[in-house]
């Protein structure tokens, strides 16, 4: 079909100049002069989070995105720059509520590599269950988003039904629903009575049989598979190049997970596997994470299983088991040796990098810095999105789970 | 005699008779000016338009039909829906909140929009809408009796697309421009099988005259040609953009497509449109397909007997159609019309060789 | 582990009829999970992070709790003695706070559901948080979650549930200041103006500092502020 | 009911004690600026840097608690003069380290640091403008940085920093000019917890200078604070190396800016140091090393035992020709 180029003098309307847009004039002259349009998924856009991104649009088919994110960015490093050590732990978890124990973990396990303090067993296993359960809350809450976008909307209400058996185990474990703070350098706050472990055990026998039914209605629905399948391909090489990272990376056919690569807490006591998927589009992310939360029921149930009796807060911190009573005298005053510490951690969305610079006197972070997964992928997010069609701008976006508060931080 | 007597034999002539309330009914004759009123409810094609298949059972329809597709929606997704509104009936009357806050509710209209033809166009789109209700016949309760009702009846309600792409194009923002194109495409991609599918039952029934579809339907027409009953059900669901065709309001893509930038009474009518245009269709189906108003009569009910069974059906019809709402993603544009045109065209073709099979010397 | 998907045509027509049979099934037996929140209320762990009250007799004005929160959430007000209030604009749940309380005189409430009419009405004084904030209570039923491998069902409780926690034992036994280096200390008496209790006085004639073990609370603030970092608590015998 | 009793030196004048020392130290201007009352007061409301001891408004924030008047040297000043009690004296040039000449005073404390006798040197360090900052070293490879070693003829608040570095670790090692080592002797005396500094490393000195005076005197003499690579005083004269040569010329043009504190003194060898360390008294490249204490001696051993320096006689009467001179130039009767 030969394309016919209408050389019509179209100046781009005048509302551009009243919105503050990263883009060159010229830029914008050029696509107007190019018979092609640009489109605001704005930051209030029910298609899109807190974010824009500015499409460049042939007709139907999409030529190009350049996000234009930052509506949500909190300043989170230069805040934790004047906050103690330990008054820093509910600041972490503040860019991907609903995946605290991870990015929690990232960043108690750089202080204890700083501090060089040895967790005990029991707290390494307890940390590995709630970071557990907080990845297949994030999956979930991917799902859900996904599915709202594809206008499923009971695909959205299936999985925010059964986040909720995940949000009780936490309130039974730590008290607090999803941002529990219960990650402290040396272990953990409080020991976990038998009785909610065995509540947690049942939990994800439940979790499993109304997974069943969700897999029925929305992840073997076949408007959904035709929705999703072949729409946004990365190539391995793609997803490569641009550093996409996480379940997204494995989706188009990179083994590698940091809980494998460089296990830490108890990632290497219990077996599972990779999830891998090869086609590298939006159905195969979508599979790809809903198989790892496969995956996590079956660590989590290996960790109640297996979880040592004993200490839950190392013996350098505090001596006797429990930390109530002696927060502050115990965490207050941390002052971290002088030097640099970086740790890598696989969050749910991908891998969180953690760097924290101490001056070795003062008893705060002298620079503190935090890479989420949301920011390493925004780039393989908008390589995929070219040639895509503009309808499905809102199903690439739910496959890649996006989520602009994490990626600003 | 002046016009009063004149209009009162024309009235008598053609009256409904219901054994249940004939003794109010002559007891209210009586009265000198009451007896008019009663006399033209009860005049036979004025009871068909306004009463029974018509406007009133149209307001009670929609009440139910809210109601019922957003607690049966909510019942699948593990949550409760509407409650908090009337708690005794558990939220019963939501639809009549909600209409009475649109009611009271302020419609803004923007700078851009086309003032006129902004405000005007949810209201005229109301014509394609109640017009046909004229032509749906009810046992003898019937509004114009024509052996043609079938195609008039397709005729006018093939004219509602064409008010919602003047809404969008009324509206004058980007969204409505889009939402509005891509209603004309799926306009075109489900109007055509529609069409076919209800010729095929004419040829089926060998005439487009509805009384005798109903007469010749000793079996329902759904199991004479069910190919025909699949398109027409499918074409419905396009047609009334029901959730895997619902691209023209898609929410999440483009903000409630060409009626994003309604607000208060104005949006009240153009959101309850759809599910008028759904009632309509199921009206047709119920005749074609499930043997319109025949079914067990009770003495005791007289004339209202057929049309209460046509509401009836319709609604058991509608309300099973409201499920899909909560059972499927919604397609891409492309991909419904490539389904629209491939899939749907093939079989509503399939279903006119059945007609004209089965119906070959003059109907079954 | 590899998950691809593999369907033939005539699978899609079976997901089609499962999507449907899930749907009417749920239709038909929904496994609802709604809590009908006025008229039922969840049941929470007994660990439960909610609002919190201060036992002012218990609080012995350490400002550990005002040093630890986050969020610089409780103001310590002086009234006949200090104890904290808290600005529930600024509270963020995390309980770091009763964690640091070392008498057990600040206790978390299950209570998470007040309203207040006004910004600064959230801002509780010391005087409001002395006990429990009052909830209007309309539940009647209690619901808890009963999992097993049948799946997850919801168990209703016609019982109230108690929503203020008993306190836990508490942890620390009673300290108080003592002077472990007497030689290297400055005499600078600030130990004697920040000491919140008057336990440590001086007699200026003799110039000697006392510190008098029953007025002492434990509370820390002299081990803190002493310049010299002579002062340490040690545990009453 | 605890109790200890604090022993409070007596008043000369009816003020209160930072009174007292404005009367008698500060103002007939004999304060040596050891920053030794900065470091001690509670409310840490004297200031030094490079600026005369004060403390603002004191009127009203004094606490009256005796401590900067037990600490300062120049209270009941008896001057120290002379070479002093030594065990040994040689002169030696450290192999691995380099500083202003034989860089022993680096030498000493990497193998305080390395045989664990200290855990913490405080150390005074100096950016681009010779501007002195004061740095805690915890480790050998800090001292290896060349803007730590090497002598800086400008104040420092050394004191304040030991004083921090006392609270935490249990051994302190610190380098000071004689007035600092006097100063912190007294400190020891009257506050026991200042007995965790176990080295104290003494320098030669005759006298110091504000940096702010010190840098203007050069800039007139066509020398900018940046480009000096290194400054020294040899034989009565006073050297600037630059990149681009030297410029030489005799100490006495220094008098004008040598604050009054130091026209009093007459310890020029630091006697109550655990080690003194100066240039006097040994050829070029090697320091004069007096080891008085036998902890120092312990280290001095050890830095013979490991082989990390060369080691030569001084000749101690260069060093006694030296401390007479400067009893003589620097007169004190009271």
């Amino acid at each position: 079909m030969k394309e016919i180029a209408l050389d019509v003098a179209v100046e781009p309307p005048k509302e551009f100049e009243s919105l503050f847009l990263p883009l060159p004039k010229e830029y914008v002259e050029d696509v107007y002069r190019k018979d092609e349009f640009l489109i605001l998924v704005g930051p209030q856009h029910p298609g899109s989070g807190h974010m824009r991104l500015i499409v460049r649009v042939r007709g139907d088919v999409i030529q190009e995105v350049i996000p234009d994110p930052g509506y949500v960015h909190r300043a989170i490093e230069k805040l934790a720059e004047n906050r103690l050590y330990v008054q820093n732990i509910p600041l972490v978890e503040r860019p991907a509520i609903m995946d605290s124990a991870n990015l929690n973990l990232g960043y108690v396990r750089a202080i204890e590599e700083a501090m060089d303090i040895e967790v005990p067993e029991r707290a390494k296993y307890l940390r590995t269950i709630l970071a557990e359960l907080c990845r297949i809350g994030t999956h979930l809450y991917d799902a859900a988003i996904l599915a709202v976008f594809l206008g499923h909307t009971t695909g959205f209400m299936y999985p925010f039904g059964i986040r909720e058996l995940i949000c009780e185990s936490l309130v039974k474990m730590t008290g607090a629903r999803f941002t529990s703070s219960f990650i402290i350098p040396g272990g953990v706050r409080r020991d976990v009575e038998k009785a909610t472990l065995d509540w947690v055990y049942w939990a994800t026998f439940a979790i499993e049989k109304r997974l069943k039914s969700f897999e029925r209605i929305f992840i073997r629905n076949p408007t959904v598979i035709a929705r999703l399948k072949d729409v946004g391909v990365l190539s391995k090489r793609e997803a490569i190049e641009f550093g996409v990272v996480g379940p997204f990376l494995r989706a188009s056919g990179v083994e590698y997970d940091v809980r494998k690569v460089e296990p830490y807490e108890a990632y290497d006591r219990v077996d599972w596997e990779i999830v891998v998927a090869d086609e590298g589009d939006s159905y195969s992310r979508f599979l790809v994470r809903v198989n790892e939360v496969a995956q996590s029921l079956r660590i989590i149930r290996q960790c109640i299983a297996e979880i040592p009796e004993g200490r839950v807060i190392s013996d350098q911190i505090c001596e006797d088991n429990d930390i109530r009573g002696e927060f502050l005298d115990r965490l207050a005053d941390l002052v971290l040796p002088s030097g640099e510490y970086t740790t890598l951690t696989e969050a749910a969305r991908g891998s969180v990098v953690y760097t924290i610079v101490s001056d070795g006197e003062s008893n705060v972070p002298y620079r503190f810095r935090i890479v989420t997964p949301g920011w390493l992928y925004l780039r393989g997010f908008m390589e995929s999105l070219r040639g895509e069609r503009l309808a499905d701008l809102q199903a690439i976006y739910g496959s890649f789970g996006y989520f602009p508060p994490e990626a600003d931080r | 005699m002046n016009m009063l007597e004149f209009a009162m034999q024309v009235f008598r002539a053609n009256m409904m008779d219901i054994p249940l309330i004939n003794p109010i009914v002559e007891e209210l004759m009586s009265v000198p000016w009451l007896n008019l009123v009663v006399a033209l409810i009860l005049w036979r094609p004025f009871f068909a338009v306004v009463v029974m298949p018509g406007l009133v059972v149209i307001m009670l329809y929609l009440l139910y039909i809210i109601w019922f597709e957003r607690k049966l929606t909510a019942r699948i997704q593990w949550r409760v829906g509407p409650l908090e509104v009337f708690r005794p009936l558990r939220g019963a009357i939501q639809a009549l909140a909600d209409g009475l806050r649109y009611f009271f509710q302020e419609s803004i209209v923007h700078r851009e929009a086309h003032r006129p033809y902004f405000v005007q166009l949810p209201i005229l789109a109301f014509i394609p809408v109640l017009l046909p209700i004229a032509l749906i016949p009810a046992g003898n309760v019937v509004g114009i009796k024509t052996p043609y009702a079938i195609p008039l009846f397709i005729a006018l309600l093939s004219l509602i697309p064409i008010t919602i792409i003047a809404i969008g194009w009324a509206s004058n923002s980007r969204f409505a421009f889009i939402g509005s194109v891509r209603e004309a495409l799926m306009y075109v991609a489900y109007e055509i099988p529609f069409i076919i599918a209800a010729i095929s039952m004419i040829y089926l029934y060998g005439s487009a005259d509805p009384y005798v579809a109903v007469e010749k339907q000793t079996i329902p027409g759904a199991l004479l040609n069910p190919v025909a009953c699949l398109v027409f059900l499918i074409s419905m669901l396009m047609a009334t953009s029901r959730l895997p065709f619902e691209i023209p309001e898609a929410d999440q893509e483009i903000a409630f497509g060409p009626f994003v930038e309604y607000s208060g009474m104005l949006f009240g009518l153009v959101m309850v449109l759809a599910y008028e245009k759904l009632y309509l269709m199921s009206l047709l189906f119920t005749i074609l397909f499930l043997a319109g108003w025949s079914g067990p009569q009770l003495a005791v009910l007289g004339d209202i007997n057929a049309p209460l069974w046509l509401v009836v059906k319709t609604l058991i019809v509608i309300s099973i159609l409201s499920i899909v709402r909560s059972m499927y993603a919604r397609y891409r544009i492309d991909q419904a019309l490539r389904f629209g045109f491939s899939w749907i065209l093939a079989f509503s073709i399939i279903a006119l060789a059945i007609g004209v099979v089965l119906g070959y010397e003059g109907g079954i | 582990m590899k998950a691809e998907f593999k369907a033939k045509k005539l699978e899609i027509l079976k997901m089609h009829i499962d999507v449907i049979r899930e749907a009417f099934k749920q239709a038909f037996a929904p496994d609802r999970v709604t809590v009908e929140y006025p008229r039922e209320r969840k049941k929470f762990p007994p660990n439960f992070r909610g609002l919190i009250f201060c036992e002012r007799e218990k609080c012995i004005s350490c400002f550990r709790c005002a040093h630890i929160c986050p969020a610089n959430a409780i103001q310590i007000y002086f009234h006949d003695k200090a104890w904290p209030g808290i600005d529930y604009t600024k509270c963020i749940f995390c309980h770091f706070c009763v964690d640091s309380c070392p008498t057990g005189a600040l206790r978390a409430t299950k209570i998470h559901d007040v309203a207040f009419a006004t910004m600064d009405e959230m801002k509780l004084r010391a005087t409001q948080t002395t006990k429990p904030p009052e909830v209007f209570r309309e539940d009647s039923v209690t619901v808890d979650y009963s999992v097993d491998e049948r799946g997850w069902s919801l168990v209703r409780v016609k019982e109230r549930d108690e929503l203020v926690v008993e306190a836990p034992p508490p942890r620390l036994k009673r300290r108080v200041s003592y002077c472990a280096d007497p030689e290297s200390c400055l005499g600078c008496r600030l130990c004697v103006e920040y000491c919140p209790s008057d336990a440590i006085s001086v007699d200026r004639k003799a110039n000697k500092l006392r510190i008098l073990e029953e007025k002492c609370t434990g509370c820390g603030i002299c081990v803190r502020n002493c310049p010299m970092k002579v002062l340490e608590l040690r545990e009453v015998r | 009911m605890q109790e200890w009793k604090i022993v409070l030196p007596e008043k000369k004048h009816k003020k209160k004690f930072f009174g007292n020392l404005l009367e008698e130290v500060i103002k007939p201007g004999i304060c040596s600026h050891c920053t030794a009352c900065a470091a001690i007061c509670p409310v840490k409301g004297i200031t030094a840097g490079d600026k005369p001891i004060d403390f603002p408004n004191w009127l009203r924030d004094c606490v009256d608690c005796g401590a900067c008047v037990k600490v300062c040297p120049r209270w009941e000043y008896k001057p120290l003069n002379g070479v002093g009690r030594y065990i040994e004296a040689f002169s030696a040039r450290s192999k691995r380290f380099r500083g202003q000449d034989g860089a022993m005073v680096t030498e000493f404390t990497a193998t305080a640091l390395e045989e664990g006798i200290v855990e913490k040197a405080i150390f005074v360090a100096r950016d681009e403008e010779w501007r002195t900052r004061v740095v805690t070293i915890s480790n050998v490879e800090q001292l290896k940085s060349e803007k730590v070693a090497g002598t800086k003829y400008s104040f420092a608040d050394v004191l304040p920093a030991v004083k921090e570095a006392v609270l935490d670790a249990n051994a302190v090692a610190f380098v000071g000019t004689p007035c600092m080592i006097s100063a912190l002797r007294k400190m020891q005396r009257s506050f026991k917890k200042f007995e965790r500094v176990k080295l104290a490393i003494g320098l030669f000195c005759t006298e110091n200078f504000y940096h702010s005076q010190l840098s203007e005197f050069l800039s007139k003499k066509g020398v900018a604070m940046k480009d000096v690579l290194k400054t020294d005083i040899k034989k009565g004269k006073f050297i600037v190396k630059k990149a681009d040569g030297e410029v030489i010329f005799p100490v006495k043009e220094l008098d004008e800016i040598i604050p009054s504190g130091c026209k009093v003194c007459q310890d020029f060898s630091a006697v109550e140091s655990d080690v003194s360390v100066g240039s006097v008294g040994s050829e070029g490249g090697f320091s004069t090393v007096l080891v008085r204490s036998d902890v120092a001696k312990r280290v001095a051993d050890l830095i013979r035992a490991k082989g990390n320096a060369e080691f030569k006689d001084a000749s101690i009467e260069a060093v006694k020709k030296l401390c007479d001179y400067k009893v003589k130039i620097h007169p004190y009767n009271r």
